[in-house]
């Protein structure tokens, strides 16, 4: 039972609920670093494993600090702030530990600390009052949906560069527009979850 | 290198921006002609109203292809079939009632088909880099925006203005809601059942009803080599088997009973035939690796029975073929990846 | 950079602010909002002023601090900073505005992540004086619920057939346009038509200046 | 090593302003918050039950693994009427019910009190030609059906699922209350008796 309330929380994270095509989140860094597959498969992975790092600390944090103190109302504060300290920990730390890993990912994580889909996970946990595990697989799950937005994204815009675009449409607009297009194709897994 | 020229040759289905333009509109036109036989069936079934929803949307489509083209000053492309294709599929995928619940909706068709050949189409560059099938996007886009008046489907009836045509569900909506056992109760029995969705005679859209006139001409598009095997038979055996293995639902628990399932009835309804046939194979939207159109049409089987099974709508071909539209880059990418230099080649 | 200086491009701020570096349609920074709360033209609305409050004493906090904050902590700084007017915004609608707050309550959070803010606090309230950096604020705020505002105008418009939330037709047009998939061919149209205009009109693409 | 500390000081000096702007605002609008939403709850019952002249709460239950409550409605020490919050699995969302129901387990009306069905199709639960349906149903005729004219729930064409969702919820709502208080409820008419 447990379990298949945690694959229904995966599948509407990733799928149904889908952070870009539905939440509307990260557009930023979703329009800005898919115009390259290689900078959108590295982005996926620091990602996901960030948010899922990031739902679990902020979630401690959370239940055992903020909750006990009533200090609720700091949260985007708190939040920020341990993205940040997270983020930057694992720069350093990683700088040290494999090198060759920092090369390939480094770059990505200094754009994380102020990014809008971060910083959701952690909030829409306190909202949703998710327990530990259900916060990792939250986070899970909406980093492997961005992950998948992206890279389908990239794979699109890299097919797209031969294309002939109206003038005024070339960059932002149609990137806009195929985003909304595959919206709307994923809006046939809506109800999936209704069993 | 000699492996990518021989797989060219293999091609039937290049993309038609390589070929010379007299091939593509010849493709076109054949595909238009192939769709004919499962139209006179649609308009046979539902009157001229189906004829006039058809039309609108052919019309429609050429306009707004033209139009487009003359504001941008591009060569204009009307004539190559392209157009004419976008409309009828789209035409034909419609409900024949389309306005038995409200008779001023008539500017439904013309919105899908801008929809279709404007967004999808034109603001890619034309024929040769839309990402998605137009006539699809057209009608999910309608599906969406008008939810009520895109799922009222009628009894087949000749009346133009059949306003009091029957309302009744499709075969798989009664599939969905109420279970196998009401569906072969609705049409008598077992054999009739599977006869009148082989011809036809059943609620659907314009163009998808009549299994054995889209058989007629996909056999012919076969046997003229403009589509192959690969994604039709790929996305067929997916479902059949997936409806086999997961279609079956005991009634009283509303629990899923393995291997119980009836796939006939699944691959007979539903727009399936007219899917995996003549809009999964698009040329544009697919992708152009053998290997990749078989995991496209897995991959489209398998999307629909998802969501026909287990999603919010009782048919999920249109869904299905979108969303491995959105993949068919990404299948490419990942079959041509050991001969780097067929992505160079074609960059130019 | 003498006085009188400042004084004329006063009403120039706010302008670049609403059309020559428009945050949304030219500078394309923060767009999650540009789709999420544009549904309607009230949350645009909302949102905007909301965008508007914080980035305005974002801002002047930062123009009055600027001198004090040491050069190496200067980026955590600005993101605490901007932590707290959004966490003051966001109590504050909380309170007064609650059936608005309800709908978008995670994106006012989610203000404090808009790359916009941050960047004209370190690209022009960290250099400037007091007074310019307020009208800068208040140009790039103006810029952004002028988007939100249109983009909602037509979402509303379209999709529910009413707008402010009062009917103007009776039916639901094009229900499309207040799902995502709508939101972002709204946002798209909009700004290949502004890129359209721009090229049109003003003669190509080099308008929008700054720092990008 | 000056430099060192003329950074924490600055620092620290912004976090304590900081801190102290935001934890007066949150006080003082952090009542008002409380207050508006105990207002709007009450509001919401009040709504439901008018003739009640107190409603208690009665106790928690978990719809779904989220949390609903329940409510008696009191008029001076009878208890004319039930009043629960619960919970449907919808299309695209958990949709938040409020249930009112007499003591013959009947439903007497209900209402929405937050979902995310999809707009023009699913959110047409929150019409009040749809709530009516509710009206006087008891647990056996909570079913969904998709033709007019039979005593069950017909479900909005087009959004059968979220329907559904909204009928299994008032099911379950009803069934708790049986649960919780038919026991009591026929032991007393047997007194009655």
């Amino acid at each position: 039972m447990e379990f298949g309330r945690l694959f229904e929380l995966f599948i509407a994270a990733s799928l149904i609920n889908n952070f870009v095509f539905t939440r509307y989140l990260g557009l930023c860094i979703f329009f800005g670093v898919t115009k390259k597959m290689d900078t959108a498969i590295g982005m996926s992975v620091t990602f996901t494993s960030v948010m899922v790092i990031s739902a679990a600390l902020n979630w401690i944090i959370y239940k055992f600090i903020m909750i006990p103190l009533g200090l609720g109302f700091l949260e985007i504060v708190i939040f920020i702030g341990v993205v940040a300290g997270f983020v930057q920990a694992a720069d350093t730390i990683m700088k040290k530990v494999s090198p060759g890993l920092y090369y390939k990912l480094g770059i990505y994580l200094a754009l994380i600390t102020t990014n809008c889909i971060i910083l959701a996970v952690p909030l829409l946990n306190a909202g949703e009052g998710y327990n530990f595990i259900q916060s990792m697989v939250f986070g899970l799950g909406s980093g492997i949906g961005f992950s998948l937005a992206m890279i389908i994204m990239a794979s699109i815009r890299e097919k797209l560069e031969l294309a002939d675009v109206p003038k005024s449409f070339q960059g932002l607009p149609i990137s806009f527009i195929i985003t909304g297009l595959i919206a709307l194709a994923f809006l046939g897994f809506s109800g999936l979850i209704t069993l | 290198m000699a492996d990518i020229k021989k797989e060219h040759e293999l091609l039937v289905s290049v993309s038609p921006h390589i070929k010379s333009e007299e091939t593509t509109s010849r493709i076109m036109w054949t595909v238009n002609l192939s769709l004919f036989p499962a139209l006179l069936m649609g308009l046979y079934f539902f009157g001229p109203k189906a004829l006039f929803i058809t039309a609108l949307c052919i019309i429609s489509a050429l306009l707004s292809e033209r139009i487009f083209q003359k504001v941008l000053k591009k060569k204009p492309t009307v004539n190559d079939g392209s157009a004419f294709l976008t409309g009828l599929l789209l035409g034909m995928n419609l409900p024949p009632s389309l306005w038995s619940f409200n008779p001023f909706m008539i500017h439904v068709p013309i919105i899908g088909s801008v929809i279709a050949i404007v967004i999808t189409k034109q603001f890619f560059g034309g024929l040769g880099y839309n990402i998605f099938n137009p006539a699809l996007i057209g009608r999910a886009f309608l599906l969406i925006s008008f939810p009520k008046a895109m799922t009222i489907w009628t009894t087949p009836t000749a009346a133009f203005f059949a306003l009091d045509a029957k309302t009744t569900a499709t075969p798989l909506g009664i599939l969905k809601e109420e279970g196998i056992g009401k569906l072969i109760e609705a049409f008598g029995d077992k054999v009739n059942l599977y006869t009148q969705l082989l011809i036809g005679h059943r609620a659907g859209s314009i163009g998808e009803t009549s299994v054995i006139a889209l058989l007629i001409g996909a056999a012919f598009l076969l046997y003229k080599r403009y589509i192959t095997w690969h994604i039709p038979f790929s996305f067929l055996g997916t479902a059949a088997l997936l409806a086999w293995v997961f279609g079956g639902k005991n009634l009283e628990t509303g629990k899923m009973l393995l291997f119980a399932g009836d796939p006939i009835v699944h691959l007979l309804s539903g727009g399936l035939i007219l899917g995996a046939f003549f809009m999964a194979t698009d040329y544009v939207t697919c992708p152009t690796v053998r290997k990749g159109q078989i995991v496209f049409g897995i991959g489209c089987g398998a999307l629909t029975m998802l969501i026909r099974i287990k999603g919010g709508y009782p048919e999920g071909v249109m869904f299905a073929i979108l969303l491995m539209n959105c993949f068919a880059p990404l299948i490419d990418r990942a079959m041509k990846s050991n001969v780097f230099g067929a992505v160079k080649e074609k960059k130019k | 950079m003498s006085n009188a200086e400042n004084k004329v491009s006063y009403i120039g701020l706010i302008k670049n602010g609403i059309f020559a570096e428009n945050p949304i349609f030219r500078v394309a920074l923060s767009l999650c909002p540009a789709v999420a709360v544009t549904s309607g033209v009230k949350n645009g609305f909302m949102m905007g002023l909301a965008v508007l409050f914080v980035q305005v004493m974002v801002n002047v906090t930062t123009s009055v601090v600027r001198k004090f904050i040491h050069p190496k902590v200067r980026i955590p700084s600005y993101m605490f900073i901007i932590a707290t007017w959004v966490t003051v915004t966001d109590l504050s609608m909380a309170a007064y505005v609650r059936d608005v707050y309800a709908q978008m309550g995670l994106y006012i959070k989610l203000i404090v992540a808009f790359a916009i803010i941050l960047s004209r606090a370190e690209l022009f309230a960290s250099k400037h004086k007091v007074t310019p950096s307020f009208f800068d604020g208040l140009g790039m705020g103006i810029g952004f619920l002028f988007a939100l505002v249109i983009i909602g105008f037509f979402r509303e418009l379209l999709g529910k057939g009413s707008l402010w939330g009062y009917p103007i037709v009776n039916t639901k047009p094009l229900l499309i346009m207040i799902l995502p998939t709508g939101g972002f061919f709204a946002v798209g149209i909009l700004m290949g038509l502004f890129n359209w205009i721009d090229m049109k009109f003003f003669g190509g693409g080099g308008a929008s200046g700054g720092g990008h | 090593m000056k430099e060192m500390i003329k950074i924490t000081i600055s620092l620290v000096i912004i976090f304590v302003a900081a801190g102290l702007i935001m934890a007066s605002v949150f006080a003082k609008t952090a009542p008002i918050v409380k207050i508006k939403k105990e207002q709007e709850e009450t509001a919401a019952r009040k709504k439901m039950m008018p003739d009640a002249e107190s409603i208690v709460e009665a106790g928690k239950w978990e719809p779904y693994g989220k949390h609903g409550k329940y409510f008696e409605g009191k008029k001076g020490e009878e208890i004319i009427g039930y009043l629960v919050t619960t919970y449907g699995k919808g299309y695209s969302s958990y949709i938040n019910i409020l249930v009112s129901a007499g003591k013959d387990f009947k439903v007497k009306g209900i209402n929405i009190l937050g979902h995310g069905e999809t707009p023009g199709l699913g959110d047409e639960i929150e019409q009040d030609y749809f709530k009516k349906r509710f009206e006087g149903k008891s647990l056996e005729q909570l079913e969904v059906v998709k033709v007019e004219g039979t005593d069950k729930v017909q479900a909005i064409s087009g959004a059968t699922i979220s329907s559904r969702a909204v009928t299994k919820g008032v099911r379950e709502a009803i069934q708790l209350l049986k649960e919780k208080y038919s026991g009591s409820v026929s032991a007393r008419s047997e007194v009655a008796q």
